[in-house]
């Protein structure tokens, strides 16, 4: 293996945006250079080791490890949160109300309504800001994260259960809502034009 | 020089109508056509394709032009344009939807021509080439369309590298964030709906959402006791509605394979379990 | 203070959902305690060093730094990664292509070299990623807006500069016509116009 087995792992660690266990790591390699379990946890405290003097730190949950930032530097990064009252993008608004509405639901689902990617930022965000969280994965190829909202979604719009959310209004009556949408001033498009989620399946 | 097994493939798919000897495909400037050009035979669904395949009607010219393995600058555009008016006419014999946009290079190709076929006047002679426009926007589309393809393969963010990202520490927010009000949030919803088609679930009921939100709350419960025994899930208090909802939710988890329900003897207590990753 | 510098910054780049530059940085500390810019530039130095043993990297992109997995175990990751990468239509990338080589256009000058109509899904599309905004108004009659690329669209691509895209080709000469064939790499002799369907995925 061309890399350190620690470089892996951290690398794998700080790309998924959930705890990671053992065998999940195990899975990353390739059949010809699969580690030993033992060698996966040796390599993780080789991490821990690693991280003394790093603003990240190795911790374990119950479903796997994860890097957190050092809880002694929480001030530092919530001045960068401060410091940035973000206003949701409509692109935001619909994924979180698709999260609202079809809880729980895969990334892919809300793409494949929406018709749009949606960046990862974008899922980071709405988790951030306490939301939205991951409540499992679904069962298929990939194991996508399933998301749901959150209490504190509730309490922010003032509900307290789900049922309370508006019903939605009607097809008809949204149509002269299209007036409205600067964007939407052209509706000769072809869908076509946008930028699909290609159906890779 | 056609190949015979794809024409006569062709033919077959063509002419299954019964007792008809030769169907008339289309009516092209008057003239009925009762036999697929012959050197543009192309598989039915192959132009469905062909319209998803090319980025526009300068796309799909240049793939002509490739085809006839000439020199752009050196394009004959009788030909070019007769080629392109009997993919067009093809398409609408075949009843395939065709976007404006080919229709009117259609439009342009045939007006070129004409201008092609017209002597030109002796005083004009020192005239641009008809032919220089399209000669023009063809190579220009080119350039984008290169570039565009080289775009295609740079390295992008979460799919060549990915970002580094790790839990964030536990922080309380001094300001806070922006505003958002609940009727934006449905708004949002209603206008993505409103871009889905066909889509009868539109109105989504409160009934819905109370077992959506069960689902959600029986996952969570799940994510720290991996067996949960089937009757605490439900709760008195709730009455009837309540346990019809969790029943629903149970259900519904049940049919998206997000638990299993496991019974470890006959009669014994009913257990849900989260699916088990298979290693 | 009681943190390294370093410490710190790693854990601001690494709980931020976006590329953060040295202004950023600098605004995360109180008063009191604020760095100079030259010491941000020199603990970002830091980092850089002693990532060399590590799975991830800094890198600096059009918005600001960022801490990315390096390329090299980029296959390990994408075991991993739930997501499906996003693929974007022709359409998509040669609207995206006249953009970034032509900025600012307008939506008219994008259709006239495309010689298609562009639905406004597509455009739509494209600024809901963030990667194109409106920069203003042509001052001719309808004044159509003028589109541009973002930095969040160098972000992506990991770039710093418009630059340092893949240079614009020259108008093709006549034989080094690159006409990569959509449908197949056709290498045979005979002249037959079929459109070939069987090498279609």
């Amino acid at each position: 293996m061309e890399h350190k087995l620690s470089q892996v792992i951290e690398a794998v660690l700080l790309s998924a945006s959930r705890p990671i266990d053992v065998q999940e790591i195990e899975r990353v390699f390739p059949e010809d250079e699969k580690p030993t379990r033992e060698e996966i946890r040796q390599a993780l405290q080789d991490i821990e080791e690693q991280c003394k003097d790093r603003g990240v730190e190795l911790k374990k949950v119950s479903s796997g490890y994860r890097l957190q930032v050092r809880q002694t530097l929480s001030s530092y990064v919530a001045k960068l949160w401060e410091e940035r009252p973000q206003r949701f993008s409509k692109a935001t608004l619909e994924t979180l109300a698709l999260i609202a509405y079809r809880q729980p639901i895969t990334r892919g689902e809300i793409e494949e309504i929406r018709g749009v990617t949606i960046g990862t930022q974008l899922m980071r965000g709405l988790m951030e800001r306490g939301w939205v969280k991951i409540v499992g994965q679904r069962d298929v190829p990939g194991r996508p994260s399933l998301y749901s909202t959150t209490k504190e979604f509730l309490d922010y719009f003032g509900l307290q259960h789900l049922r309370e959310l508006p019903e939605l209004p009607d097809l008809p009556d949204l149509q002269s809502l299209d007036m409205e949408l600067p964007l939407e001033a052209d509706n000769s498009s072809t869908d076509k034009e946008e930028m699909p989620v290609q159906s890779l399946n | 020089m056609v190949d015979t097994k794809t024409t006569y493939s062709l033919k077959e798919t063509i002419t299954k109508t019964p007792h008809q000897e030769e169907m008339i495909l289309a009516t092209v400037q008057g003239k009925r056509v009762t036999a697929l050009p012959e050197d543009l035979y192309v598989p039915p669904n192959a132009l469905e394709i062909l319209l998803d395949t090319f980025a526009g009607p300068l796309d799909f010219l240049l793939y002509l032009i490739r085809k006839q393995n000439i020199d752009i600058l050196d394009i004959n555009v009788a030909k070019i344009s007769e080629q392109y008016t009997s993919y067009i006419d093809l398409m609408d014999a075949l009843q395939i939807e065709l976007a404006g946009d080919y229709l009117v290079m259609a439009a342009y190709l045939a007006e070129l021509k004409s201008k092609m076929l017209l002597p030109r006047p002796e005083e004009h002679k020192d005239e641009e080439d008809p032919r220089a426009e399209l000669i023009r926007r063809l190579q220009e589309y080119q350039r984008f369309k290169s570039a565009a393809e080289k775009i295609d393969t740079m390295p992008r963010i979460d799919r060549d590298f990915y970002a580094a990202q790790a839990q964030l520490p536990e922080f309380a927010l001094e300001t806070p964030l922006a505003d958002v009000p609940l009727g934006d949030l449905s708004f949002a919803l209603a206008e993505v709906m409103r871009r889905v088609e066909q889509s009868q679930a539109h109105l989504i009921s409160f009934e819905e959402l109370s077992t959506r939100e069960r689902m959600t709350q029986i996952l969570e419960r799940m994510r720290n006791e991996s067996f949960i025994e089937f009757t605490t899930l439900f709760n008195k208090e709730e009455g009837k509605i309540g346990v019809v909802v969790t029943f629903l939710a149970i259900l519904e988890l049940l049919k998206d394979s997000l638990i299993e329900i496991v019974q470890s003897e006959e009669f014994g207590p009913i257990h849900i379990k989260g699916i088990e990753e298979t290693h």
